[in-house]
């Protein structure tokens, strides 16, 4: 529970110090539309990596980018929608806007981070916002992953357009969501909770032709 | 004026057609005439006729920058109802609806005034409640209205759907008999026809460049084709209005938008009344040829380009297939825009102006179309005696300092 | 359908991520108490609403999330700038008509927006809209 | 029936493989590569429908997009119908079957053609606008019956079988057009490394190119299309479209590009490996520069009778035998204004078949292909046309005679050649469509006699679409526009090599459109314009008569240029009728202004997967799985789906929803019931100055408010009028958090945004939408203490945990943040976890909730608990002209808080101080058993006459349980002022209610439950 007591903010753990079922947003929609198998001939997969880290950073780079690169060791990105990762993957910041990241790490870290982040920012203007069960992280992939994509979102997903690197907030469906494309193959789509249950059920629709799995 | 009817046609079927007068004369302007109403669409063309039919001012201008009839009146989707919320909005659109329904036979012109009914389809509870507000509040002021049961919808139009599984269900709609459609160009063409028998001069390709004004008086107006004067001067000129105002000197509390609407290919009668859902956001009906005839949103920016943006079309159809899921095979023909001068309260401008003797009548949003002949009325009334026609004084600039707004964006949602 | 150039995102985006906010540089009267009822439906309703260059305010509602400026032909469509909340803006009708007069410039066809604002269009009056 | 008209060989379509197929329920058979005009008229079908206004058999008259006539009804089953389809533009696939949208019983003979032929001449353009009026009451008979004529094709009755999808593209250059010129343009940019889309209508791609006469570098023209068409393919900077339409042109160089995928294939999608592909696909394109290589349409003439089946365009009979080895006819004479058309004489000779005459307009025709044809024999009539068509069902015969164009005369003595096809040439005019959508009008221009499109910036036209349309000549212009595009671009274009082509020589064209006759227009036979739309050069020559001299006026009066063609034949033709009639030229009668589409694109592929399923988001909570399981009937608000009631089953029945409801208040009133709030707007607010940021927003005062405390709080717009209300909690000095209607979240958070952005940058203060992260539970009712005691460790001692109170423990082991606000007027608390916890937390609240009585209950149930205290709901109680004041709030508006907060200066305009506005109360019903209806509208006086003076509304009425009768919320004029009078309520049934005017507080005035 909460040992920060700061009066400035209220920041404590959301998660339960116990085992305790949690239910990521896209629970609903596997029990209701299933769960295709990837197969030989799955040309697109989804796999969700549910019960991670969420964060949102706000304030002014030169606030953040010391506090940033001293408690997650990773600069804070400061040219607009960029992403850095740490050499694992596992850790992420996004801008979002000139004054709004998107930090993404392993599930249960994020408090210890936000702490840290809190203490090393000390008395400057900022916020910090934890938003892990707003959301969760789809990892899309296979050969037309980016046609997928093409069908979905007005953003120009071409390799010349948008390298590995990149992460842009921007129109999905009738939607919206959060797209990175972390690696060459590897694109992450950052959904809203209660859009999961919609943005699966398109991207199940939309990918049937490339026989879309989804994986776990 | 040559009087049409069925015996006249089968006259002249027998002169090869060879002896049909002008339907108006085109005019050399003249200096001087007692009103010069800026503006030759169908508001401009009904207020000018009766200034010469009902107030006997016959010295009048009807001054149009491009052809008559070719803004907003060639443009939109012909929809005729008055079953408006508010009493003077009501009273408003109610009086236009009682000269609809003689005025073919008024004006000898058949402008195809075709009462074939208006539901408005509620998918939500507030949507509901909305209805049984305004359809109790038509009610009581006169006016044709009832609400619908989903079972009484899917009976007057079999082929939508009605079924719950649809992502918005239809639960009820309000309904009007007494309303429908009518054909807009005919409208233009038979005032224009009747004002011009008559008296009225109709000058087309004569753009207003600007205002004669003298001592915060108007007394005439400058033109493509040279000055002319006249003491009073309405400007009825939808999609310009704030253009004109500017010339003049003052503001008006009016954005210009485009509207968007869109006809499908000719198809066999298969809906036979007007369809209107404010919340998935589409309405059709189909005309006398077989179009389906569609409209969609105003887009949410300023623009004078009649074109507005793509996806406003696409979320339309999406609207149309919903309800009509029969319809995803049919094919879209053409699409158009018309810009709109919108209020901040959905209700339209019939006033006086900082400029004395200068009147605008504007901001009809997209409900100008089936006001057009009571608009004229009133609009002729307000300047034939330079006071306000009672139906036109809640509509004064005034309100947007007083606050007395007629908040038609309230409770109707989008006023089509 | 429009493609606008973020100036906070410093790329072209589709239209479908912009909401229009109808005219730019509407300041609030900074003492309401003091406007008679006239300056304020002033304020609230009356706008230019011009036939050609009008500066019109947007937010990047699926981006960023920021509001900024447009200075936009309501006739072409032609976006000619966007520029930052603070900004003024470099193009103005005044402006094109000025150079038009000296026959340097021909006023655009329609279609495709030019750029983004030049640097050197920051005029920089924090918090003011005028 | 054989295919009469197929030449034994050439053509591009494949001979092997023969398709069946079936036409006004006869079969026929053609061939894969065959449209299904082409194989029509392989099989000798001369009438393919009947005309729109007249009834007039029609035939074949073009090969492609400008086909006005042969419009079909397709599909075998119901649900694959599809009206007006093009038959020139529908490849053959095995078992198509279709039918004539016009003819009854049927188009060889049709009684409608009896009417057409009588009633014609009564039928003048804008007949209707003259008739029909009298008597008044009779229009809508009249209308029945002219709505009987309506139509081309009719509707499907079923739903569509197929899907339909988008595709986002983004590119460098877009080229329309896959001729000459787009082809070479394409080849230039792709050379160069530009990302590049190359779409084309046709089956094919090449264009012209498929049916020319012309060598390039020596061999047929189609080899070199096969060799670009390879080298574009094996690039991938290059996108091939073929069967892909661009049919709108929008701002900013957005254009849609219609790609059908299956529609050569069946008439649904054919199932592939159990799936069953999109029909068609629209590809939204955003083009950096588009090249406009779309080419030329050619105009028939007009003379006598020019519809009759066998008058075609010269140029689709040359593709017709070229393309599809068939050739239309036997006879032919060629009537011509040009040099090019007389390509279709010599292809129709080469053919096999009789070429009678040469029909040239000019004086002294002399180009190479004129030379051609006189060294062959033909016989060429020099300065003469074709004045009239002989037949009734088919050419019989040709009227020719000397003509004067530009007089208008007809000069020499008409002869009458037999043929059996006349094929007739006016010229071409540049595709100038999608140029037109964006605005830009097209210009006239004389050298070629047709409109020259207007170009915004970065839109460039090649070839034949600006009038270029000697071979040679195209070809380098596609590569030198694709060179200034990429130019624009700044990148430099990679030298092409032409291709070599002969050069030939073409003699001048003369101008001619309607071909005067002996007699004048209006008693000459029927000279048709727009075929579509049976407008005929009499009905522009009335028009003109009767005043209509705007080009404009003339088509709406004429309905000329209105069909599914867009007049892409005719409205060139016209412009020069309405201009010879006013005596004006063709620039000054006006331009011609098209819109998108290009041709008819399906609604289907317009929606494309927004539809069914997907047509909008439906949002859930993180208990959404709960409330289906447990049977909740659903509300939309907004996106969300909200559970509504949780009706039981009694006795195997199930409840009504005024039982469900019923219960449920009761439930909560004497027990403990569960709201899934998740969908109330939550927004984190930190900042220095968010404090003074909540004061100026918000009508009420919140420098005060206590860290661990919550405040009600009203939003106005600056014009005074309510806009939406919530609770906001101190969670820290500098730390909020906002609650806002569930259809208020987004709206309300770009609210915050804005003032913050543009007018007070200068506040420290940041926002954040958690609405989704925080799950929201609302125990309430006098046992919510007890049951949520045995599963947190907050102390909910009524004394340390107050009303309004926040405290922060774990419920259900969960972390979680617990609210005493009270939206039922009962002892309430809002518990909030982390959205993915939310379930394990409701399902333990139920594991514990059975002692107690735990009732879930939706927002109906909560809307019948809050009316009951008065709370109202902003846009149910409020509807944007209903200022706090009038909702007698009076106690949440901060009139001397020292910021003029927004909405405060409003509050003191003339309006809003009247005291006869409309003000929220509250109504009891006379008689306890009525339930009033929402939205009824108020009246004083029940005696008085229609139109009645209505002075308020019900907002929200409902029966309630624990009161034992129907309340209800209304706003009344002046209604604070008349508590305890009676107001009336009329409603549709003929009965009229009767209500007091009470407060708005009906259950627990003093609000004790709340603070237990």
């Amino acid at each position: 529970m909460s040992d920060y007591t700061a009066t400035w903010a209220n920041v404590y753990d959301v998660r339960p110090e116990t085992e305790i079922p949690a239910e990521s947003p896209l629970a609903w929609s596997y029990h209701n539309s299933g769960r295709p198998n990837v197969g030989t001939n799955s040309r697109a997969v989804l796999r969700e990596r549910a019960m991670l880290g969420h964060l949102i950073l706000r304030g002014g780079a030169i606030v953040l980018d010391d506090a940033v690169r001293q408690v997650l060791g990773l600069g804070l990105p400061a040219r607009p929608n960029s992403l850095s990762q740490d050499d694992s993957g596992e850790r992420s910041i996004q801008w979002l806007s000139p004054d709004e990241w998107l930090v993404i790490v392993p599930g249960g870290e994020e408090f210890a981070l936000e702490k840290r982040l809190r203490e090393a920012l000390g008395g400057a203007h900022y916020a910090i916002v934890n938003v892990g069960g707003g959301q969760t992280l789809l990892e899309l992939e296979g050969e037309m992953a980016r046609e997928l994509l093409m069908k979905s979102t007005p953003y120009d997903v071409h390799p010349d357009a948008f390298p590995v690197g990149k992460g842009v907030t921007t129109v999905f469906a009738k939607s919206s969501l959060i797209l990175r494309r972390p690696t060459e193959t590897r694109w992450e789509l950052v959904v809203r909770r209660s859009f999961a249950d919609y943005l699966y059920r398109w991207l199940l629709d939309a990918g049937a032709e490339y026989g879309i799995g989804v994986e776990g | 004026m040559q009087r049409y009817s069925g015996f006249g046609l089968a006259k002249h079927a027998l002169s090869h057609h060879e002896n049909w007068e002008r339907q108006w004369r085109n005019p050399t302007p003249k200096k001087q005439y007692d009103v010069i109403i800026v503006g030759g669409g169908g508001h401009g063309l009904a207020t000018a006729y009766y200034l010469a039919k009902e107030h006997g001012i016959k010295n009048v201008a009807v001054l149009e920058k491009g052809w008559l009839g070719g803004g907003n009146t060639a443009r939109n989707t012909t929809i005729v109802r008055s079953n408006y919320l508010w009493d003077e909005s009501a009273a408003l659109y109610e009086h236009a609806m009682k000269l609809w329904e003689g005025l073919s036979q008024d004006l000898n012109y058949n402008v195809m005034f075709s009462q074939r009914g208006v539901m408005n389809l509620g998918h939500t509870l507030q949507d509901m409640r909305d209805i049984q507000r305004r359809v109790n509040a038509n009610r009581l002021n006169g006016i044709d209205s009832e609400v619908l049961t989903p079972e009484q919808i899917q009976e007057i139009v079999p082929i939508m759907d009605c079924s719950k599984n649809a992502r918005y269900p239809i639960l009820g709609a309000s309904w009007q008999p007494r309303a429908g459609v009518a054909r807009h160009d005919a409208v233009a063409w038979g005032f224009a026809r009747a004002a011009d028998a008559l008296g009225v001069d109709l000058l087309q390709n004569t753009e207003v460049t600007g205002f004669k004004i003298r001592d915060g008086r108007v007394f005439g107006v400058h033109t493509n084709r040279g000055d002319i004067e006249a003491k009073t001067v309405g400007c009825v000129a939808a999609g310009n209005s704030g253009v004109l105002a500017k010339m003049a000197g003052f503001r008006l509390p009016l954005e210009s938008h485009p509207l968007q609407a869109l006809v499908s290919e000719p198809l066999k009668p298969i809906l036979d009344t007007v369809v209107m859902s404010n919340h998935v956001h589409g309405y059709i009906s189909q005309t006398d040829k077989g179009d389906l005839v569609i409209g969609a949103g105003i887009d949410g920016y300023n623009g004078y380009g009649q074109r507005g943006s793509y996806p406003t079309v696409e979320h339309t159809l999406q609207a149309i297939v919903e309800m009509f899921p029969i319809f995803s095979r049919v094919r879209m023909n053409r699409q158009w825009g018309g810009i709109v001068d919108t209020c901040p309260d959905a209700c339209p401008i019939l006033s006086a102006t900082p400029v004395k003797g200068l009147y605008f009548n504007c901001g009809w949003g997209t409900g100008g179309f089936k006001a057009t002949p009571g608009s004229g009325h009133v609009f002729a009334w307000t300047l034939a005696k330079n006071q306000a026609h009672p139906l036109a004084a809640p509509f004064s600039i005034d309100r947007f300092h007083s606050g007395a707004l007629v908040d038609e964006h309230g409770a109707a949602g989008v006023a089509h | 359908m429009f493609h606008i150039y973020c100036p906070y995102c410093e790329e072209l985006r589709e239209e479908e991520e912009f909401h229009p906010k109808g005219q730019a540089h509407i300041e609030r009267p900074k003492d309401p108490e003091a406007c008679s009822d006239e300056e304020w439906g002033d304020y609230l309703f009356f706008r230019d609403n011009p036939r050609g260059i009008h500066h019109e305010l947007w937010v990047h509602a699926v981006g960023c999330r920021k509001f900024f400026n447009a200075t936009r032909n309501t006739v072409t469509y032609e976006i000619l700038e966007t520029y930052k909340m603070g900004e003024q803006p470099t193009i103005t009708a005044e402006s094109l008509a000025n150079r038009e007069a000296l026959g340097s410039v021909q006023v655009a066809g329609g279609g495709q927006q030019t750029v983004g604002a030049s640097n050197a269009s920051v005029a920089s009056v924090k918090g003011v809209k005028a | 029936m054989s295919q009469i008209n197929r030449l034994k060989e050439g053509g591009r379509i494949d001979r092997s493989r023969k398709l069946g197929f079936t036409f006004n329920g006869k079969r026929y058979q053609g061939h894969a590569g065959d449209t299904l005009a082409s194989a029509l008229l392989a099989n000798g079908v001369d009438i393919v429908n009947r005309s729109f206004k007249y009834s007039r058999p029609r035939g074949i008259v073009a090969a492609g997009a400008e086909e006005p006539n042969a419009l079909v009804q397709l599909g075998s089953t119901e649900a694959a119908q599809v009206p007006n389809v093009r038959a020139t533009q529908q490849a053959l696939f095995e078992g198509l079957v279709a039918r004539s949208t016009n003819g009854w019983p049927n188009v060889q003979r049709d009684l409608m053609g009896m009417i057409g032929k009588l009633g014609g001449r009564l039928m003048p353009p804008g007949f209707y606008y003259k008739t029909f009026m009298a008597p008044a009451s009779m229009w809508m008979t009249y209308e029945k019956y002219i709505r009987k004529g309506a139509g081309l094709g009719r509707s499907p009755m079923e739903p569509d079988p197929d899907t339909y999808d988008h595709l986002h593209q983004h590119c460098d250059v877009l080229i329309v057009g896959a001729g000459p010129a787009g082809l070479a343009a394409a080849l230039t940019a792709a050379r160069s490394g530009a990302r590049v889309i190359l779409c084309d209508e046709q089956e094919e791609m090449g264009g012209s190119l498929l049916d020319s006469r012309e060598l390039i570098d020596h061999q047929p023209a189609a080899q070199w299309v096969a060799r670009v068409l390879e080298e574009l393919a094996g690039r991938d900077n290059v996108t091939l479209l073929p069967r892909t339409t661009a049919n709108g042109y929008h701002d900013h160089h957005f254009v849609t590009l219609h790609e059908r995928r299956t529609e050569h294939l069946g008439e649904t999608a054919p199932l592939k490996g159990g799936y069953r592909p999109a029909r068609s696909r629209m590809h939204r394109v955003r083009a950096g520069q588009v090249l406009l290589a779309t080419g030329a349409h050619e105009r028939p003439l007009v003379y006598g009778n020019n519809d009759v089946p066998g008058n075609l365009l010269a140029g689709a009979v040359s593709t017709y035998i070229r393309r599809y080895g068939v050739v239309p006819g036997r006879r032919l004479v060629l009537s011509t204004t040009n040099d090019h058309a007389y390509r279709a004489a010599l292809d129709w000779q080469d053919a096999g078949r009789e070429v009678v005459a040469i029909v040239d307009a000019r004086p002294a025709p002399d180009g190479e292909l004129v030379a051609q044809a006189r060294e062959r024999g033909i016989r060429i009539i020099e300065g003469a046309a074709v004045l009239e068509a002989k037949g009734g069902s088919r050419v019989s015969g040709a009227r020719v005679a000397a003509i004067d164009a530009g007089a208008f005369k007809v000069t020499g003595q008409a002869e009458t050649l037999e043929c059996d096809t006349i094929a007739s040439s006016g010229g071409y005019s540049p595709v100038i469509h999608l140029a037109s959508h964006t605005g830009a009008r097209p210009t006239w221009n004389e050298a070629i006699l047709g409109f020259v499109p207007g170009l915004v910036k970065g839109v460039h036209a090649a070839g034949s679409a600006r009038g270029i349309h000697d071979l040679a000549e195209g070809l380098a212009d596609g590569v030198a526009m694709a060179a200034r595009a990429l130019e624009t671009l700044g990148v430099s274009a990679m030298a092409v090599e032409l291709p070599h082509v002969d050069a030939r020589r073409d003699g001048p064209s003369c101008a001619l459109y309607q071909v005067p006759h002996e007699k004048p227009t209006l008693r000459a036979p029927k000279q048709f314009v727009d075929l579509q739309n049976d407008v005929t050069a009499s009905a522009i020559e009335i028009a003109t008569r009767e005043g209509f001299e705007s080009i404009e006026h003339v088509k709406r009066y004429t309905a000329m240029g209105f069909g599914t063609d867009q007049g892409k034949l005719g409205n060139i033709n016209g412009m020069a009728i309405a201009a010879r009639c006013l005596g004006k030229s063709i620039p000054e009668v006006g331009t011609t202004v098209f819109r998108p589409n290009y041709t008819p694109v399906t609604f289907g592929a317009i929606v494309g997967r927004h539809c069914r399923e997907l047509f909008d988001p439906e949002r859930y909570t993180a208990l959404h799985e709960w409330h289906v399981e447990h049977g909740a009937e659903f509300e939309d608000v907004g996106q969300w789906k909200r559970p509504w009631y949780f009706p039981q089953s009694v006795d195997g029945k199930k409840e009504t929803m005024h039982e469900a409801v019923a219960r449920e208040c009761l439930a909560v009133r004497e027990k403990v019931g569960i709201l899934d709030a998740s969908t109330l707007g939550k927004i984190d607010i930190q900042g220095p100055d968010a404090r003074e940021f909540l004061n100026r927003v918000y009508t009420n005062k919140w420098l005060k408010l206590e860290v661990g405390r919550a405040r009600y709080g009203l939003m106005c717009k600056d014009d005074g009028m309510l806009m939406d209300d919530g609770t906001t909690s101190c969670l820290g000095e500098n730390h909020f958090l906002m609650t806002t209607t569930t259809g208020g979240a987004a709206s309300v958070l770009e609210w915050l945004e804005l003032w913050h952005q543009t007018e007070w940058p200068e506040l420290q203060v940041y926002f954040t939408s958690v609405t989704d992260h925080w799950a929201t539970m609302t125990v309430t009712g006098p046992e919510a203490r007890h049951l949520l005691a045995e599963i947190t460790d907050i102390d909910l001692d009524r004394d340390t945990f107050r009303f309004m109170d926040w405290r922060e423990g774990k419920v259900a082991g969960v972390p979680a943040r617990v609210f005493r606000i009270s939206f039922t007027g009962e002892l309430a608390y809002e518990i909030n976890v982390q959205a993915n916890y939310a379930m394990h937390v409701w399902k333990t609240l139920f594991e514990h909730g059975d002692k107690y009585g735990l009732t879930p209950y939706g927002t109906e149930t909560m809307h019948v608990l809050r009316a009951e205290k008065g709370f109202i709901i902003a846009g149910q109680d409020s509807d944007g002209s209903v200022t706090p004041e009038d909702l007698g709030m009076q106690w949440a508006v901060g009139y001397d808080k020292p910021f003029s907060w927004i909405g405060k200066r409003a509050l003191s305009r003339s309006d809003t101080r009247r005291t006869d506005r409309k003000q929220l109360v509250g109504l009891k019903p006379k008689d306890p058993t009525v339930v009033l209806e929402e939205g009824a509208q108020i009246v004083f006086d029940p005696d008085h006459t229609i139109p009645m003076p209505m002075v308020g509304h019900v907002t929200s009425s409902y029966y309630s349980p624990t009161l034992g009768g129907g309340f209800a919320l209304a706003v009344v004029k002046g209604g604070h002022q008349r508590m305890g009078e009676t107001v009336y309520l009329p409603m549709a049934d003929g009965k009229t209610h009767a209500a007091e005017i009470v407060g708005t507080i009906f259950y627990d005035p003093k609000g004790e439950r709340q603070h237990v």
